[in-house]
C-alpha cells in the first residue's frame, strides 16, 4: 500500500529519538576535547622517524637512501644526505639525513613511505591535533620534530612494533653470528699462516681452504651486508620487504 | 485627491512605464509585477477586497512567473543585438499618445457634463464573500461555467502548443 | 480567572492603546500587534532552529549542540551573530538591485501571511472577510522572490535551483489551495476566525475538528504534503539539494542575506503550519471540552510546535525525492485525490448526520487511495533507468 | 472609512494612462513577450475601470462591476498562458522571438 514505507521509517526514527533519552549507550559520540575515544591500532595520520636508544640523532635508523622521497606520490618528503657517516644499530658506518623535511599539509597519509622503507626508519603516527597558526612554516616538520623514540612507536602501534623489533633483532643476531664467524675464520687463517712455512708442500690445501672459507663468508656476508649496507634493488629487496 | 491615491497612481504608472521601457526583459517582468501590485492596492482602496486578493493571487502568483519562465525559455534574458524597439516604433508611440488624448478628453468631458454620481462615491458597500458566492452561484452561474470551460481549454491548449513534439521535431 | 488569562494579551493591548491620544488609538493597536508578531516569530525561529538541531541529533544517535549555553539553547543566537558578522559577498556579475531585493521580498511576504492567522480567541491582527484568500495571495508571491534570488545571482546552479523550486512550489500550491477549499466548503466562510469557530464545538468531550472527519483527514494529509513541498522541506528539498546544487537559489548569498533566507524558510514553515492548525486542527480550540480553562493561545502555539516537530521528524527520516518523481506525485496522485476529496466533502455535507455518511465517505477515500496507490506501484517497474537527453 | 475623497475621474485617468502605456509597449517593442506584457497592462487598466465604475456607480450591492473584473482576471490569465505557449513554440521553430522576423505568413 502506498505510504507504508514512510510510516515504518518514521517509527524507526521515533524509536531512535526516544531511545536516545532512555539508554545512554545509543549515543555513539563523546564530548571530544574532554572525553576521547582511543584511536584503533591501525590509525595512521602523518609519518615520523624512529630512533633507537636515547639520543635521537645517533639512534636514528634512517640512512637517507631517499627511496621514500622518490616513492611519495604528493612529493612531500625532502632529504639532504649528510657528508660524514655514523654507525647504525649494527655498527656499520652509514650515511644519515642531514635534513629530513615532511610537509604535512601536503602529505595524504598513504603510508607508501613506510612500505618502501627497507630500514623500518619511518612509521605512521596517530597524532592529529597538529593545527598551526602559520600555514606554511608551521606545517613543515623538520628532522627534529619528526624524530620519535622506539618506545613511543611501541606505545602507539604495539603489535606492529613488536614484529619490527623481532625482525631487527633477528637480523642483528644473524649479522653478529656472521661477524663472529668472520673473526673465527680470520683467527683460523692467522693460526694457519705460521704453520704454512712448516708445511710448504700443502699449499693447494690452504688455497682451497681460503677460497672455501671466503666463498661461504661471501654468501654469508651478502645477505647480511645488504641488509645493513647500501641496499641494491633486487633479491635482497624482496627479502627485506617480506 | 487623497494622498493614498497619488501614491498608488505613481507606483502603478511607474511600474507600467518601467515594464515597457526597460532594456533587460527580466527587469521588465519584475516591473510588471510592481504594476500588478499597484493595481491590487487600487482595488483594495476601492473596497473590492476579493478582486484585490484575486488579482495578487492570479497575476503576481501565476502570470508574472509564467512571463518570466517564457522569457528564460526563449533565451530572452540576453540583451538583443539589434535594438530593443521595433523599426516603426515612432508610429506606435504616436498612436498610443493619440489614444490617451482621446480617452483623457472623454473622461474630462464626462466629468463636466454629468455632475453628481461622477463626483462623490456612495457609502462603502459591505461586500462580504458570502454575497460574492451567492452572486457567482446565482446570477453569474452561466459565466462561471463558461469561464471554467475556457480555463480548461486554455490549460490543455497551452500545453499542447508548447509541448515538445516527439516525432518529426526539426 | 481563566477568562482573564485567556484574554491577557488582548487586555494588555487595550490598556497600552488607551495610553495613546484618542486619534492614534486604532493605528496604535495595529502597530503594537505587528510589533509583537515581528518580535515573537523570530524568537520562535530561534527555538525551532535549536529544536531542529537537537532533534536531528537525537534521531541520528548523537547529542546535538550542547556547548553554547545550557543544553545548547544559545546556539541559535551564536548562529545569528555569526551570520551577522560574516562578510556579505555579492558576485560581480550578479544583478545588484534584484539580488538585494530578493530576500527582502521573501521575508516581507512571509511576514504578511501572519496577519490573518487567529492565534487565540479574538487575537488576530486583521480579521479579514477573505482571510484565507489573502494568505494564499501572499504565499503565491514568495515564488517570485525565489525566482528573483535564483536569476539575479547569475550562477547556473542557483538558476537551476530556482527553476526547480518555483516549479515545485507552483504545482504544490494548487494542491494546497484545493485541500483547503474543502474546509472552506464545509465551514462556509473564507474568514479564518469563523473557520475556527466552526470547529470549536464538542460532542461527548471530543472536539469537532475537521481532521476527525474522513474528508478532513485526507485533506490534512494532502495539506501536510503540500506544506512540506511549499516550504522546500525534507523529502521535497531538492532545490537546496546540497549534494548536486550546492545550495540552490541561495548559493550566492552570504552573511545577513543568507540569514534572511534561512529566516524566511522557517517563517514560511511557521505560517503554513499555523494555517494547517487553523484549518484542520481547530486553531486555538482545546482538544477536550474539560480542558477549556487553559488559555486559547497556548493551544495554538502547542499545535504549532507539534507540527514543527513533525517537519523535523520527517527531515530526519525521509530521503530526498527526484524532480520528476516529485512532479509526477503532485500532478498524478495528490491532485486527483484532492479533487475527489472535494466531491466527498460535498457528499458528506448533503448526506446529513448519522453513521452512513461516515462509512460511505471513508470507503470512497480509502478505495481511491488504495486503488491509485496500487496502480501507481504496479506500473513502477524498478528496472534500469532510462535517460532522456535534451535535443 | 468615510467616502472617498478622490472623484471617479482620477481613477479613469490613471486607467487611461495605464492603457496607453500598455498600448505603446505592445506597438513599439520588438520582443514578442514584451508585446504580451503590454497586452496584460491594457487588460489590467480595463479591470481598474470596471472596479472604479462599480465602486462609484449607483448600485454597488449588485456586484456587477466586481464580477466582471474577476471574470476578466480569469480570462486574462488563460490568454496569457496560451499566448506564452505560442511564443515558446514559435521560438522552438524559428529560434527567435523578434516580431519583425516573423513574416513567414507574408507569402
Amino acid at each position: 500500500m502506498l505510504g507504508e514505507g514512510i510510516l515504518k521509517g518514521l517509527a524507526e526514527t521515533a524509536r531512535n529519538f526516544a531511545g536516545s533519552f532512555v539508554s545512554a549507550e545509543r549515543l555513539t559520540t563523546v564530548q571530544y576535547p574532554e572525553q576521547r575515544i582511543a584511536p584503533i591500532e591501525q590509525t595512521r595520520d602523518f609519518p615520523f622517524l624512529v630512533y633507537d636508544g636515547k639520543d635521537w640523532e645517533a639512534g636514528m635508523r634512517c640512512v637517507a637512501c631517499q627511496i621514500c622521497e622518490k616513492e611519495c606520490p604528493p612529493k612531500c618528503i625532502y632529504i639532504v644526505k649528510s657528508t660524514d657517516k655514523k654507525p647504525d644499530a649494527l655498527g656499520k658506518m652509514q650515511i644519515y639525513p642531514a635534513r629530513f623535511d615532511i610537509d604535512i599539509s601536503v602529505c595524504m597519509s598513504c603510508q607508501i613511505c613506510v612500505e618502501v622503507c627497507p630500514f623500518e626508519a619511518i612509521k605512521m603516527d596517530t597524532e592529529f591535533e597538529l593545527s598551526a597558526t602559520d600555514r606554511f612554516g608551521g606545517l613543515l616538520l623538520d628532522r627534529r620534530q619528526l624524530a620519535k623514540s622506539n618506545e613511543y612507536y611501541h606505545r602507539i602501534h604495539p603489535t606492529e612494533a613488536a614484529e619490527v623489533d623481532a625482525r631487527l633483532a633477528g637480523e642483528k643476531a644473524k649479522s653478529d653470528a656472521k661477524a663472529k664467524a668472520a673473526t673465527a675464520a680470520a683467527a683460523a687463517k692467522a693460526a694457519a699462516a705460521p704453520a704454512k712455512p712448516a708445511a710448504a708442500p700443502s699449499p693447494a690445501a690452504t688455497d682451497a681452504a681460503p677460497a672455501a672459507s671466503t666463498a661461504p663468508a661471501e654468501t654469508d656476508v651478502a645477505p647480511g651486508g645488504n641488509a645493513a649496507g647500501n641496499p641494491t634493488l633486487g633479491p635482497a629487496e624482496g627479502e627485506s620487504r617480506a | 485627491m487623497s494622498v493614498v491615491f497619488y501614491l498608488l497612481a505613481a507606483l502603478t504608472v511607474a511600474g507600467g512605464l518601467a515594464a515597457v521601457m526597460l532594456k533587460n526583459t527580466v527587469h521588465c517582468a519584475l516591473a510588471l509585477t510592481v504594476a500588478f501590485a499597484g493595481l491590487a492596492l487600487f482595488f483594495l482602496d476601492l473596497d473590492a477586497q476579493f478582486a484585490g486578493f484575486a488579482q495578487i493571487l492570479v497575476y503576481i502568483g501565476a502570470v508574472a512567473i509564467l512571463v518570466v519562465f517564457a522569457i528564460l525559455l526563449t533565451k530572452g534574458s540576453e540583451t538583443p543585438k539589434d535594438g530593443v524597439y521595433s523599426r516603426n516604433w515612432l508610429a506606435g508611440l504616436a498612436i498610443a499618445a493619440g489614444v490617451f488624448a482621446v480617452l483623457g478628453w472623454a473622461v474630462l468631458q464626462s466629468a463636466r457634463v454629468l455632475p453628481g454620481p461622477g463626483g462623490t462615491p456612495t457609502a462603502t458597500p459591505e461586500v462580504t464573500v458570502k454575497e460574492i458566492g451567492n452572486a457567482l452561484m446565482g446570477r453569474y452561474v452561466l459565466p462561471l461555467e463558461i469561464v471554467a470551460l475556457l480555463l480548461t481549454a486554455a490549460l490543455i491548449g497551452a500545453v499542447i502548443v508548447a509541448m515538445h513534439e516527439k516525432e518529426g521535431a526539426k | 480567572m481563566s477568562e482573564k488569562a485567556d484574554q491577557i494579551f488582548v487586555l494588555l493591548q487595550h490598556w497600552l492603546v488607551s495610553l495613546l491620544p484618542a486619534g492614534w488609538q486604532q493605528p496604535g493597536g495595529v502597530v503594537l500587534a505587528v510589533l509583537v508578531i515581528i518580535c515573537l516569530f523570530p524568537a520562535l525561529f530561534a527555538l525551532a532552529v535549536w529544536m531542529e538541531r537537537k532533534g536531528l541529533g537525537r534521531i541520528q544517535n548523537r547529542l546535538g549542540p550542547n556547548r553554547v549555553g545550557p543544553f545548547g539553547l544559545l546556539q541559535p543566537i551564536a548562529d545569528g551573530i555569526k551570520s551577522l558578522t560574516k562578510e556579505d559577498i555579492v558576485p560581480r556579475s550578479a544583478d545588484a538591485a534584484v539580488h538585494f531585493l530578493a530576500p527582502v521580498v521573501l521575508v516581507v511576504t512571509v511576514f504578511m501571511g501572519f496577519a490573518v492567522l487567529p492565534m487565540g480567541r479574538n487575537m488576530v491582527l486583521a480579521d479579514m472577510d477573505a482571510g484565507l484568500l489573502f494568505y494564499f495571495a501572499m504565499g503565491a508571491s514568495t515564488e517570485l522572490a525565489v525566482f528573483m534570488a535564483g536569476w539575479s545571482s547569475r550562477n547556473k546552479y542557483s538558476l537551476l535551483g530556482a527553476m526547480r523550486a518555483v516549479a515545485q512550489m507552483i504545482s504544490y500550491e494548487v494542491v494546497l489551495l484545493l485541500s483547503s477549499v474543502a474546509v472552506v466548503m464545509m465551514s462556509g466562510s473564507l474568514s479564518l476566525t469563523r473557520i475556527v469557530e466552526a470547529q470549536n464545538h464538542y460532542s461527548w468531550g471530543l472536539p469537532h475538528w475537521y481532521i476527525f472527519t474522513p474528508w478532513g483527514c485526507a485533506g490534512f494529509v494532502m495539506y501536510a504534503i503540500a506544506a512540506t513541498a511549499e516550504t522546500n522541506r525534507s523529502p521535497f528539498d531538492l532545490p537546496e539539494g546540497e549534494s548536486e546544487l550546492v545550495a540552490g537559489y541561495h548559493t550566492e548569498y552570504s552573511g545577513f542575506k543568507f540569514a534572511l533566507f534561512f529566516l524566511g524558510e522557517y517563517l514560511a514553515m511557521f505560517s503554513i503550519s499555523g494555517l494547517g492548525t487553523t484549518l484542520f486542527l481547530g486553531g486555538w480550540s482545546a482538544p477536550f471540552s474539560w480542558l477549556g480553562w487553559v488559555p486559547s493561545w497556548i493551544w495554538f502555539f502547542a499545535k504549532l510546535m507539534l507540527s514543527i516537530f513533525v517537519f523535523i521528524w520527517m527531515r530526519g527520516t525521509l530521503p530526498r525525492l527526484r524532480q520528476d518523481q516529485l512532479m509526477n506525485f503532485a500532478w498524478k496522485f495528490v491532485l486527483p485525490m484532492c479533487l475527489l476529496n472535494l466531491l466527498v466533502a460535498g457528499l458528506w455535507r448533503f448526506m446529513g448526520d448519522g453513521w452512513p455518511r461516515w462509512v460511505v465517505c471513508s470507503a470512497i477515500l480509502v478505495l481511491a487511495y488504495v486503488g491509485m496507490g496500487w496502480g501507481e506501484m504496479r506500473r513502477k517497474h524498478f528496472g534500469a533507468r532510462s535517460y532522456r537527453y535534451a535535443e | 472609512m468615510m467616502g472617498h475623497a478622490t472623484p471617479l475621474t482620477g481613477f479613469l485617468l490613471v486607467a487611461a494612462l495605464l492603457f496607453s502605456i500598455g498600448l505603446a509597449g505592445a506597438l513599439t517593442r520588438r520582443n514578442a513577450i514584451l508585446v504580451l506584457i503590454g497586452i496584460e497592462l491594457m487588460l489590467n487598466a480595463a479591470n481598474l475601470n470596471l472596479i472604479a465604475f462599480w465602486r462609484y456607480g449607483p448600485h454597488p450591492e449588485a456586484l456587477t462591476g466586481m464580477m466582471f473584473a474577476i471574470f476578466s482576471i480569469a480570462v486574462a490569465a488563460a490568454e496569457a498562458a496560451v499566448g506564452l505557449g505560442l511564443v515558446i513554440s514559435i521560438h522552438r521553430h524559428a529560434h527567435t522571438t523578434d516580431l519583425d522576423a516573423m513574416n513567414r505568413m507574408r507569402g
